[in-house]
């Protein structure tokens, strides 16, 4: 078991025949991944790495039942893609585009909701279920197996984690990154949800940073909802407020959002925090 | 991208919402002048991105053109919160009988713009919500759909408003729901909105903050861009792609992914020292984007110790290598002592470029960071005789 | 029994202050409708007829758990109105204005497709259950109750259709204005429907003119779902093509919405179609 | 309210649809001028509010200013489906490799604007649906949430375009679309929307059709209404907010309420009569509107016999008599005999006011169009001796 995406995950690669989406595919199929698809309007009847390219999301989800897209479009476009992979019928879309301007963000998000489709980032590395699936751009070779679910608005420190966790002898059952924007899709207290209800997961690791309220929401959420252990990492303690760390979401807003807050909310309800990247894997390993 | 007081204005204007009548002027003596046209009373104030400026005395009254030259020389070039103000807006002074709040913002939560009004004006919204939150009333709005004329009107009775009142209220609700989607605003806020002692509405204050993503399809807002606040490290930065943010530290460190950036901060500060600035390459970053993050690093003299962290990936770590001798082969300046660690995709080439630099090897963060802080506290002894 | 309106509808007048407002307001309660509420915004807390005014339709429901709404507000503020009274929780709308533009009307109209609230109108006489309830301009004391169910896209034309039927001594269930304009909230099947559902309804009287297909569509519905006898009248067999013939919804348009072509429609499933408003009371008398 | 092809394509150019260089000319002088000056062959075009211009002659290929001169001397002036040209349009020729069509119009059974597209324009939409419906794609369109890209997108590719005609036809569609909601359309139409020779999309043809009812809020463009183009009484029924629609018949009627004057209309001709017009004086009418109402009837020359049927309600009975009088006293050729029909709301007054007055009562309505018929057949005999 898992979350998200697995052997069953059928594949559309939105923005196929770019740069990056071209490249990612090649890493996705040599993970395994079950890439049945690509899409770039006016590029049908083409094919990359040996996956056939469509005009349309509805095309290729007809074709080949495609039900998981992936996006590399430009971030003017992306939430136009975003809208069409959820009006195809597609159930999970993970947006690996960063810089979409929030208003496009607010409004795709405002369209899924009268859709089935989840929708994971953008602005994020994607989702992997090693062994079985990699949807996303992650270095597949850090991941193994096991029963650790991880849950992150980060890329690199995600990775960080992982790596630690894996030179410890700790397999992942999933990785699933949020993304680092304002506006995403998922957040940590829906992924916490799914991890929950995973017989494959047997320990949680949260990682988030400055900005918003995500954390604190998961903090709640935690206390009445998950049984499993949670482990924590929080980046920001240094930065300064009112200044953009890097992702669009990593800022302190009126006093709001600060590492501290968060790491107090999560301490309150008993979730050990880490103070460095590799203590997790410590942490983890101590309560499995 | 935050726009100034006067830029915020003019847009607000350009969307019929009222605003007081002025002008703005960069010396005392246009300053006169400006006041000189609009005759009566006038109000200078600061033009400078960041809260405060009443306190700081960056906000004058004046009753003629006379005053106003006085008051515009005492607040031009002055510093507040450490930025220096170049500009200041002078406008006909109002006569008030209320001050209300009215402001969009992104509600991360709800993945919706809200809108939030209160009948209590002219103070921090974040300070009345701590301290009365019952006078606070919040809008959420569907973006696609848009603020509908009866939910604003909602609003302007929910804050006891009515009479002549609610047309006006309306109508700037409206206008500001405008101002926020049609420019990709993440804020636009009037505080105070102000009712005058005859009954008028009046935005006296505003702020707009753009979506810096969304900037591609607003070239015109992009030139609002206020250059002269810029720093030449922020210049750089800007131009170069890299997300940099100047910190008080001596630590200087160049990281990929914004996420392991803070935590290798963090963990630098855990270690007892501090770094100087925050600066993500972002991803995939080839060799001469990573030199231009390395020549600001470089250009900042609270340097002492450079700390380098890459997890290789979509980024490979010889395009870091390369960048980073590129860059120190043009340093006019000695290099400080810098630590590298590089972990992924391409580390060995990475490594076995470096291997002729004089830079000092880190296998673990942990490592690297330790070496650094062990490094920086070295320095400041060295420095200190 | 009845359908739409009754002696249980709680009414709030949008536009109460107004001319046509206040006017109607009192000819309502003449007649015994549970006028409880009025709105007009800006003049909450004063009193129309004994009723009290609110600000909102919001306020006007917690106050006085108005459960309809009669609007008479002017045409270009008319659509938001609908709007305000749906977010409010109203559940029937009765929307008397005349001349709202055709895309504020689909805007409306799509809001609704997300509430619960059914809309009856624009540019309609609006809905009277005889003896029990009027919730719109129609002449009273020509109504008196009865069996015969009435459903018009016109206003005069079905009083006179009235008169005839009450002048037979046919009494009327309840009679239901659907509005002249080309988008309307409530179509001919969707009333039809509710009769063939109401135990005091016996017999259907369905008055067409000119424009849309809604009434081929009403001929196909009774083949397939009405039991109980339907009589029609179609206004416009004279009406020249490409004209608008009053009502913005009586155009033909590129040869579609002839009279003849209703007509034809409904007789090829056994509707009777009578030739004048007067011989429709004389149809209706030989089936009952 | 229908607008020109001109008017259309100003408007289409306006929301950078790409459309051929031209001008509008009244005199066959000014033509002569507008094909100097766009050089090349052209194509001169009727403007006038009908279809069929082609088949009538309406449209003539000029090869230079000459030939335009000659063909705009044939075409203004000349009459279309009984429609009198005053101007034409002068264009540069295309060369048309296809012809495609585009169109927004409003959905009155899904309460929807509803985009269709076909692979072939240039004739009838509704001709096309007949025969050919499978050549025709529909998409509803959100009128809150507006045209998608994608949506528009899946458009060209329905219709098997590729390549480099994908980008524009998207551009265009949601053109159309702004075009279509920014100016409260009910049609905007591109018929046919060609693909050029070089492969290019261009709007050969046009039409908007405006909502009468939100022309309130486009003041700018109740000003491209064609006066010259509208009748004596149709301006007068239009000043008094009068629906009135001239007919070929000899009966002239006045009703209160769309559905009820058309019932009446047919009536008159179920009883062998033949309405003059249409003519609704709406709800709860006035004395000087019906007045204004009935100076139409009796400008009409063709009118034997007026017919009134007024059903008393919101509209009183002794408002309408009191109009009738009004119109009669000032009328400056004989009345023709009146069948007045009265019922509801203050009847009573009103026939006690009429009964001085030199009409016919009716009591029903059958009785009043029989009467109404038996008139008109006699004044016809009478004039036949």
């Amino acid at each position: 078991m898992s979350i998200l995406v697995n052997r069953e995950t059928r594949l559309v690669v939105q923005g196929i025949t770019g740069n990056e989406g071209s490249f990612h595919t090649r890493l996705m199929l040599d993970y395994g991944t079950q890439v049945v698809a690509g899409v770039t309007p006016g590029k049908g009847g083409e094919w990359v790495h040996g996956v056939p390219v469509f005009d349309t999301v509805r095309e290729a989800v007809q074709t080949t039942g495609a039900n998981t897209s992936i996006i590399y479009v430009p971030a003017p476009f992306a939430a136009d893609a975003i809208m069409e992979a959820a009006d195809a019928g597609i159930e999970l879309i993970v947006c690996i585009t960063e810089g979409i301007p929030v208003l496009d963000m607010m409004r795709a998000c405002q369209f899924l909701e009268d859709t089935d489709a989840r929708l994971i980032g953008p602005n994020c590395p994607g989702v992997i279920t090693p062994g079985q699936a990699k949807v996303g751009i992650m270095p597949g070779h850090i991941h193994t197996p096991g029963p650790v679910g991880i849950v992150s608005r980060s890329g690199t420190l995600t990775y960080e984690v992982v790596k630690a966790l894996t030179d410890r002898g700790l397999g992942q059952s999933t990785a699933v990154g949020i993304g680092g924007d304002p506006i995403i899709g998922t957040s940590f207290v829906d992924v916490l949800r799914m991890f929950e209800n995973d017989p494959a997961t047997q320990s949680i690791v949260l990682i988030g940073e400055i900005g918003g309220t995500d954390e604190e929401q998961a903090a709640r959420f935690i206390a009445s909802e998950v049984s499993k252990p949670v482990t924590a990492f929080i980046a920001g303690r240094t930065a300064p407020p009112g200044q953009r760390m890097g992702h669009a979401g990593a800022i302190i807003e009126g006093g709001e959002g600060t590492a501290q807050e968060k790491i107090a909310a999560l301490e309150a309800v008993g979730i050990r925090v880490a103070r460095h990247p590799a203590e997790v894997a410590d942490l983890v390993a101590e309560r499995l | 991208m935050k726009l100034h007081e006067y830029q915020s204005k003019r847009i607000f204007a350009r969307y019929g919402l009222p605003v007081p009548q002025g002008n703005v002027a960069t010396t005392p003596a246009e300053a006169r002048q400006v006041a000189h046209l609009l005759g009566g009373p006038v109000v200078v104030k600061a033009q400078v991105l960041t809260g405060g400026r009443g306190k700081a005395g960056g906000i004058k009254l004046a009753k003629d053109a006379e005053e106003t030259e006085e008051a515009a020389r005492q607040i031009i070039g002055m510093f507040i919160k450490g930025l220096k103000v170049y500009k200041v807006l002078i406008e006909q002074a109002t006569d008030i009988a209320q001050e209300m709040y009215m402001g969009i913002v992104v509600d991360r939560t709800h993945r919706k713009p809200i809108m939030i009004v209160s009948a209590q004006g002219g103070i921090e919204i974040e300070e009345l919500a701590k301290n009365r939150p019952e006078m606070i009333f919040r809008l959420p709005i569907d973006p696609l759909r848009g603020l509908m004329d009866y939910q604003a009107r909602n609003l302007a009775f929910e804050l006891g408003l009515h009479g002549g009142l609610i047309r006006p209220f309306t109508a700037i609700a409206r206008g500001l729901w405008r101002v926020f989607v049609e420019n990709d605003a993440t804020l636009a806020e009037i505080n105070p909105l102000a009712i005058t002692s005859e009954g008028q509405l009046i935005a006296l204050d505003g702020k707009i903050t753009l979506d810096d993503n969304a900037l591609f399809r607003h070239l015109e807002l992009n030139e609002m861009r206020d250059l002269q606040g810029e720093t030449e490290a922020q210049r750089q930065a800007r131009q170069a792609d890299l997300s940099y943010v100047k910190l008080d530290g001596d630590i200087g460190c160049m990281v990929n992914g914004a996420g392991l950036a803070m935590a290798t901060m963090d963990l630098v500060d855990l270690y007892g020292g501090r770094p100087a600035n925050f600066l993500d390459i972002g991803g995939g970053a080839r060799a001469n984007k990573v030199a231009a993050a390395l020549h600001i690093i470089l250009a900042d003299s609270d340097v002492k110790v450079i700390l380098i962290n890459i997890f290789g990936g979509i980024t490979r770590c010889d395009e870091v290598a390369r960048g980073l001798l590129a860059a120190m082969e043009e340093a006019s300046t000695p290099v400080p002592p810098m630590v590298v660690r590089l972990v992924g995709a391409n580390e060995e080439q990475g490594r076995q470029l470096l291997a002729a630099a004089n830079v000092i090897n880190a296998t673990s963060l942990i490592e690297a960071a330790q070496k650094a802080v062990e490094l920086a506290s070295g320095q400041s002894q060295m420095q200190r005789p």
